[in-house]
């Protein structure tokens, strides 16, 4: 978030909105419409006296009204822009009143109540629309009561509860008594899944399930003598990353049961505000009422209420949900129907974070292509570095900022003191050290008294250092020699009642500060040149998508594929959903594309290996070698090949979906297997998936395609029945056409895992299937012609190791390349330069790993368009004459920087690639020798804080 | 603040959540100048609003 | 601020003993915690000093131990959470070295309560301050370290 | 300058005749060319040691006395590398320490005399010690490296504590293991913080003698060094007696039980043991006395035996591990499966060496004395 507030291209409009739009794709005018908000952005520092002096309190809507704000505000503590803002429509200075307190509060005169705001006519070549969700509003399901029983909470409001820094700190009690609860409800599906009178949406919100999960989890771990948890839900629909394990994980809490029914009303005790909630167990049949102290509603997502007249804007059209509609031909969830505008996450439907993530960065991608790029901003050449050899002469600079830090501390005190302390040659203060009057004086100091190193005692390093590093820069003085002390966050703020001990703090603070700044050295920052290529392994249809994007943004691309032809397992597809598109014809499309292209195409390839880092790979293959600055694993996943189970070995009418699928790509119209119509055709799920034994995962795709089968095999009049434990709809519309297989009489069975439906045969081939039916507890016995097996995904694993000991790109306990991060890094490694997309970091459908592709390709495109990266210099690096080659760092770094060379003579030394190191120090802190050295964290450095700290006490 | 509309060669990108955000990045990172639109008076959306995220547990901001 | 008030002192027979507590605090965790402390003014006991680390993983046996021998009363390190690690497992390492530590620590007969490692969020503020509460609290009853030169009382 | 006159007379420099053969020998100079110990006497000589105070190489003698043992006229040059740095830390010099520094904080934590340790976790009830009694077992750091390098390592460094007890068990004797024994100082004395090493042999001496002992048991050489002659240097005779354990197999031996544990085996003079101790053959001949045992010797052994290349946790570099590869590559060339050390020092910085995959490894096995007599031990 910071990082977006931050770089310089992005230009960042809150308070906005867009009230125009014309044009062509590649040029566009947008009129946007910049609200007044009464605050100048450049002036505020943010330091929250307006907020004191306001004397207006309102309900807080970050907190969901739980907590308080005034008038003027900052929405969250970790806002961007960290500006306030007024809300004028409870603020006291209207045509009558004046009450001006936060003006006249302000050292910076930021406060402007004539601010009319402003209308920007900006260029654009594309628009990408990530306007996200609203939550349902569950006061419409009156039978829950909430917003009339205290106790019933949503679970957004949870969200807040729980959180350290929310409205109880991170204590979990009930509005009505401030108690802590003994046992909670959490009810799922409210607003979701639904068409009656007290529903929202058909459509399945897919966000609640694993978030409630986690909130029991959480309100354990916030709250240990929670009694417990009850959980209503009706199908579990973990299908994610790690989902599934998280879910049964879960099922060890011994606090937490599950019972699977959605309760139909909740009523309060007026008295004591319990809530009283009426359920039956589906799986028993038990009708009961059970007592809780607390309840909390898994509110559904809802399509933003601006989605309407932001359509309208634009020009592009809304699903019947309201989400903005993705035009079906291209099989990917980014296309609106105008070309040019884009869309992704929750704009355009219910997707979690990672594939919302995965689709922006795809829909970025798509974007791109319809802009010209600006050159890098030209850095200003900056002035000739100064010596800085010699004894230290450190300046130390006091911020009063305003009176955030001078209305605490004794700064006068603080500066007699710091001049007292060994090797500081200047001492100053200032009202605001981060304006640019501070800074201009920062600078004026540094070059007339000679300073070769300088500490700053101003708030925290992690919002103004690159500040105060600039301005070094800018005058020649690496900014590697200036040092932060954080008095502000870390002393002013947190101690403000005990000034004299705040102030003790502070000289220690500071003292530490210019021990380390003594020791600090000057450091640069090197670029390395940046092969301007990408190599994209697989020819999937996340491989091709992902070398698509790349080609139509001009780079180079090679595109490598171990079988003989393009398509990977789109080509054995029939139809994809929700489009109903033809599989096949997808896939023509894409290989004509690519043959069209430039795209150099290599099949029948394999890597032989690869070595190198970001910006300089280079790959050697069984069809030649090159060098690359990218590389994009696409080389998706097998489909579990089920042994014995359910007989799949011993009968030849027990197959796979897969198989099927191959059948009803021969067929039109009528099914015909061997020339008969089949009259019955029973599915069983979650086959190679969810079991310790094969994959503990979810594969996610197979309750779809079941759907879809089963839909395709009902509609030729063939009787269907899907044997499930949830069904699970993950995927654009597939809740809808859940729901249409039901219309059309398909039957959906529960059973679960302990009891597994028993197919029965005659010796040669099944003939029907015994299952216990649980709510009615009787065992059905159901005739089946075919048994369809729903086969899991599965890691491919010959290339899956290959891969790894080639790229050493780490992979899960499931085998599975393992993301940079679950959520905000899916497409990314933790190698520098090599990304992943669709199935390779597990199961995917097709439209995610089509937005994975771009995604991808985005990703890739970021490093490769320029000619150098720069590398940061705060990393780790080896004093070759100490090393003894032990190889601790090796071992233990993640990213594998550290490596042992050979020095001829049989003589190994550690050396650390600055291009793949981060920075941790992790490898310095095992290092035996101290040959490692973590550069700006030195064991030097940190000893010296360390001797001032406990030897120079006062 | 009100900067005139520079050359074309932009992308707007509507919406200053989690997903809005990457779009932004990414863009910017291929040198792409971008407007972040949003409505409210801060980024963070929806997503910084939540304490955890699963199934990692990391803390959401 | 403007209207600051001073709480009341309470007069007691009894010396406090006023602990010197060294916290290693990585930079994109715990350090961002302790700042949103700041940023949320959650107040808390003033008796620690932090060094900032980019991560626990940095943190060797050798600093711990240093600061106990130069007197410190408790060294707290304090990173991640579990699989929020900016360098993906560096909390991990951070605990096969406190383990170290842990051993070296009890060996030397100092009391274990006196070495910590905890993990807190960016967003956790009133995490962080409860955590520096309770730690000087439990050190404040546990007494001066040993090693302790010249502890200081109120 | 008058101090250092004072050192340089103490350790005979004067007497330097410039012949180089300390250079010629020492095992950092030939891993280090800008190591040479004549240089640094005549730096000395010339400058006065204000002139090393600022040398990082002040740091890297082993002081493994090879080059007095080669000196044709008995200059002590470690023993003045030792004066020089007495002196250079006063100034706030320092070396570059191992392990961050770890194994020095704890030596410098065991002069304060309010440290109570816990250091006798490991004596299981098969063990016999006692409270007090006529022989103390002086452990010395094990329990300190079992926790730093226990894990690291194929092996549990109180095994070696563990494994005297169970032979002085066998022989009859039930030793004290004294609770709060600190580090010997044996460490800090070569490292020049001479308050602290004298805190510490006062503090030991102490509690030695409330145990009511009067003899001394350690198996590791830099104990029996500090405990025999440093201690009385600094805090005068204590009457103790102090023995290796090699010492006490041998008087023993006739007593031991030993079975046959067939091995080829070399022996590794540890520097403290040997040069300093003299104690050459004990080790020997009651590692041959095991059944089955075959001894076999290095070229460089007894007198002119190679230090393993460490010592002080102090300037480890890709020097010292060269030195140990060597030590290593000279062990296997006799044909042994073992090199047996008698110093666990030994045995942490040899294992060290073959850190850092196969194609470092020299391959040969390490073990301690103590640990290869114990397990011959039959009831």
């Amino acid at each position: 978030m910071m990082d977006a507030g931050r770089h310089p291209n992005i230009e960042v409009l809150t308070n906005s909105e867009l009230v125009r739009f014309e044009g062509k794709p590649g040029n566009f005018t947008a009129t946007v419409r910049r609200h007044p908000r009464y605050v100048d952005e450049n002036l505020c520092t943010g330091c929250g006296q307006c907020v004191h002096d306001c004397p207006v309190i309102v309900p807080n809507e970050f907190e969901v009204g739980m907590g308080a704000r005034k008038a003027i505000y900052s929405p969250f503590p970790q806002a961007v822009p960290n500006t306030y803002i007024i809300d004028r429509e409870n603020c006291l200075n209207d045509d009558f009143l004046v009450c001006n307190n936060c003006m006249n509060s302000c050292d910076r005169n930021a406060v402007n109540y004539d601010d009319l705001g402003a209308e920007l006519r900006l260029a654009v070549g594309a628009v990408v629309v990530a306007t996200g969700f609203d939550v349902y509003n569950a006061s419409a399901i009156p039978s829950y009561g909430y917003g009339l029983y205290d106790n019933v909470l949503s679970n957004i409001e949870l969200e807040r509860v729980l959180n350290a820094s929310g409205p109880t700190r991170g204590h979990i009690v009930r509005p009505s008594d401030k108690k802590v609860p003994k046992k909670i409800a959490f009810i799922q599906c409210v607003g979701s899944r639904g068409e009656g009178k007290e529903a929202g949406c058909q459509y399945c919100s897919r966000y609640c399930c694993m978030n409630a999960v986690k909130d029991c989890l959480l309100v354990k771990q916030h709250e240990p003598d929670i009694e417990e948890l009850v959980f209503f839900y009706i199908d579990m629909r973990a299908a994610g990353r790690g989902f599934e394990e998280f879910y049964q994980r879960s099922l060890e809490m011994p606090e937490l049961t599950y019972v699977r029914g959605r309760p139909s009303k909740i009523l309060e005790d007026a008295v004591t505000k319990d809530l009283m909630v009426y359920v039956e167990d589906v799986e028993t049949g038990q009708v009961s009422r059970i007592k809780v102290d607390m309840a909390v509603l898994s509110t559904g997502a809802v399509a933003g209420e601006t989605n309407n007249r932001l359509a309208e804007v634009l020009g592009i059209s809304l699903d019947e949900n309201k989400f903005f509609e993705v035009d079906p031909k291209y099989g990917s969830p980014l296309h609106t129907s105008r070309e040019g505008v884009y869309v992704c996450g929750c704009a355009a439907g219910i997707n979690d974070i990672s594939d919302s993530v995965s689709q922006a960065s795809g829909a970025a991608a798509e974007a791109e292509k319809f802009v010209t790029k600006s050159p890098p901003a030209q850095e200003v050449e900056p002035a000739p570095e100064m010596d800085t050899s010699g004894p230290p002469r450190v300046g130390v600079f006091l911020c009063h900022c305003g009176i955030n830090i001078a209305g605490v501390l004794d700064v006068e005190s603080l500066k007699e003191y710091a001049q007292g302390i060994p090797d500081v040659a200047f001492v100053e203060e200032n009202l605001f050290l981060c304006s640019d009057e501070g800074q201009r004086l920062m600078q004026e100091k540094i070059a007339e008294h000679r300073l070769n190193r300088v500490v700053a005692a101003a708030c925290t390093p992690r919002t103004h250092e690159p500040v105060f590093r600039e301005s070094c820069q800018q005058i020649g003085l690496n900014p590697y020699l200036f040092e932060m002390v954080n008095v502000r966050d870390q002393c002013s703020w947190v101690h403000t009642g005990v000034p004299e001990i705040a102030t003790a703090k502070a000289r220690d603070m500071i003292r530490s500060g210019v021990a380390k700044a003594r020791h600090l050295q000057p450091l640069y920052r090197k670029s390395i040149p940046v092969n301007q290529s990408a190599l994209v392994v697989g020819g999937g249809v996340g491989g091709m998508a992902a070398a698509l994007e790349l080609e139509a943004q001009g780079m180079k691309v090679y595109l490598i594929e171990q079988q003989g032809r393009l398509g990977g397992r789109l080509i054995n597809l029939t139809r994809v959903y929700p489009a109903n598109l033809s599989a096949f014809e997808l896939a023509r499309v894409m290989v004509e594309k690519i043959k069209a292209s430039r795209v150099e195409v290599m099949t029948g390839t394999e890597i032989n290996a690869i070595s190198g880092f970001v910006g300089n790979f280079d790959v050697a293959t069984t069809n030649g070698n090159f060098k690359v600055g990218t590389i994009v694993l696409a080389t998706g996943a097998d489909i579990y090949k089920p042994g014995d189970e359910f007989s799949y070995d011993r009968f030849e009418n027990v197959i796979t979906n897969q198989e099927l699928e191959d059948i009803l790509h021969d067929t039109k119209g009528k099914i015909d297997i061997h020339g008969q119509t089949p009259e019955n055709v029973v599915f069983i799920q979650c086959v190679g998936s969810r079991s310790s034994d094969t994959n503990p995962g979810c594969s996610r795709y197979c309750c779809p395609t079941t759907i879809k089968q089963a839909i395709r095999l009902r509609e030729s009049g063939v009787n269907v029945a899907v044997l499930h434990r949830d069904m699970r709809t993950v995927g654009a519309k597939a809740e809808e056409h859940y729901r249409h297989a039901r219309e059309l009489g398909v039957k959906f069975i529960r059973f679960t895992p302990e009891r597994l439906p028993r197919v029965i045969g005659n010796g040669k081939a099944a003939e029907r299937i015994e299952v216990k039916e649980l709510a009615l507890d009787r065992i059905l016995d159901i005739p089946a012609d075919y048994v369809v097996l729903a086969a899991g995904m599965v890691p491919n694993k010959a290339t899956t190791d290959k891969l790894q000991d080639i790229l050493k790109v780490p992979r899960a306990a499931d085998g599975f390349f393992m993301e940079r991060h679950a959520k905000l890094g899916p497409v990314e490694t933790t190698t520098e330069g090599v990304f992943l997309a669709g199935c390779v970091s597990g199961p995917k459908d097709i439209a995610d790993s089509l937005a994975q592709g771009a995604a991808a390709a985005a990703k890739a495109a970021a490093i490769i368009s320029h000619d150098t990266v720069a590398l940061e210099p705060t990393t780790c690096v080896v004093r070759p004459e100490l090393c003894r080659a032990c190889g601790e760092c090796v071992g233990m770094c993640d990213y594998h920087a550290p490596g042992l060379v050979d020095k001829g003579d049989g003589v190994q030394v550690a050396e650390i690639n600055q291009a793949l190191c981060k920075g941790c120090g992790t490898c310095a802190s095992w290092c035996p020798t101290g040959a490692i050295v973590a550069l700006h964290f030195t064991d030097e450095q940190i000893n010296s804080m360390l001797d001032t700290l406990l030897l120079d006490r006062v | 603040m009100a900067k005139q509309p520079g050359k074309a060669g932009a992308v707007l990108v509507l919406g200053g959540g989690i997903t809005g955000i990457q779009a932004a990045l990414d863009l910017a990172a291929s040198d792409v100048k971008v407007y972040l639109v949003e409505r409210s008076p801060s980024l963070g959306g929806r997503m910084a609003q939540l304490d955890k995220t699963f199934p990692t547990m990391d803390c959401a901001i | 601020m403007a209207t600051r008030t001073r709480p009341a002192k309470k007069k007691s027979a009894k010396k406090k003993f006023i602990p010197n507590i060294v916290v290693f605090a990585c930079n994109w965790c715990s350090y961002a915690g302790a700042d949103n402390a700041g940023v949320n003014r959650i107040q808390h006991s003033p008796h620690f000093r932090v060094i900032r680390t980019m991560c626990s993983g940095r943190v060797t046996p050798a600093f711990v131990l240093k600061a106990l021998k130069l007197g410190a009363d408790a060294v707290l390190v304090s990173g991640c959470h579990f699989g929020d690690c900016h360098y993906i497992f560096g909390n991990y390492k951070a605990v096969e070295q406190f383990e170290k530590t842990k051993g070296l620590v009890k060996t030397l007969g100092l009391d274990l309560k006196r070495i910590r490692l905890e993990w807190v969020s960016a967003a956790e503020g009133g995490r962080w301050a409860n955590l520096i509460n309770e730690f000087v609290q439990q050190i404040t009853e546990l007494g001066p370290s040993p090693l302790n030169p010249k502890p200081t009382y109120e | 300058m008058n101090a250092s006159l004072e050192q340089m007379k103490k350790n005979r420099a004067f007497l330097c005749l410039e012949c180089g053969k300390c250079t010629a020998v020492c095992p950092i100079s030939k891993v280090n060319l800008a190591y040479s110990p004549r240089r640094m006497l005549a730096a000395g000589l010339f400058y006065g040691a204000e002139d090393l105070v600022s040398d990082q190489l002040l740091w890297s003698c082993l002081t493994c006395q090879l080059c007095s043992q080669r000196c044709p006229v008995d200059v002590r040059f470690s023993e003045y590398m030792r004066d020089v740095r007495v002196y250079a830390y006063s100034r706030g010099s320092w070396g570059n320490p191992s392990h961050g520094g770890a194994m020095h904080h704890i030596m410098e934590m065991a002069a304060s005399p309010k440290l109570k340790q816990n250091r006798t976790e490991w004596i299981s009830d098969d063990l016999k010690v006692r409270q007090r009694g006529e022989v103390v077992y002086f452990v010395g750091c094990l329990p300190y490296y079992q926790e730093l390098f226990g894990k690291d390592f194929d092996f549990s460094p109180l095994s070696i504590a563990v494994d005297t007890v169970k032979i002085l068990n066998h022989i009859g004797i039930e030793p004290v293991v004294l609770e709060n024994e600190r580090c010997c100082g044996h460490d800090l004395y070569w490292l020049g913080q001479v308050e602290r090493f004298a805190q510490i042999a006062k503090l030991n001496l102490d509690e030695i003698r409330r145990s009511g002992a009067e003899k001394v048991i350690t198996a590791c050489p830099e104990c029996a060094v500090a405990l025999k002659t440093l201690y009385p240097e600094v805090a005068g005779d204590n009457g103790l007696e102090v023995k290796h354990i090699s010492e006490v197999v041998l008087e023993n031996r006739h007593r031991m039980k030993l079975g046959d544990r067939p091995a080829e085996v070399t022996y590794q003079d540890p520097c403290r043991l040997g040069r300093y101790l003299e104690i050459y053959e004990q080790p020997r001949q009651t590692l041959a006395s095991v059944p089955g045992v075959s001894l076999r010797e290095m070229p460089h052994n007894r007198r002119g035996a190679t230090c393993c290349g460490t010592t002080n946790w102090m300037n480890c570099d890709a020097g010292c591990k060269r030195i140990q590869h060597a030590r290593l590559e000279e062990a296997r060339a006799t044909g042994a499966e073992t090199l047996v050390t008698a110093c666990p020092k030994c045995q942490i910085h040899f294992r060290c060496a073959e850190c850092g995959g196969e194609s470092q490894q020299v391959g040969i096995k390490i073990a301690d004395y103590v640990n290869v007599i114990a397990s011959a031990l039959e009831a």
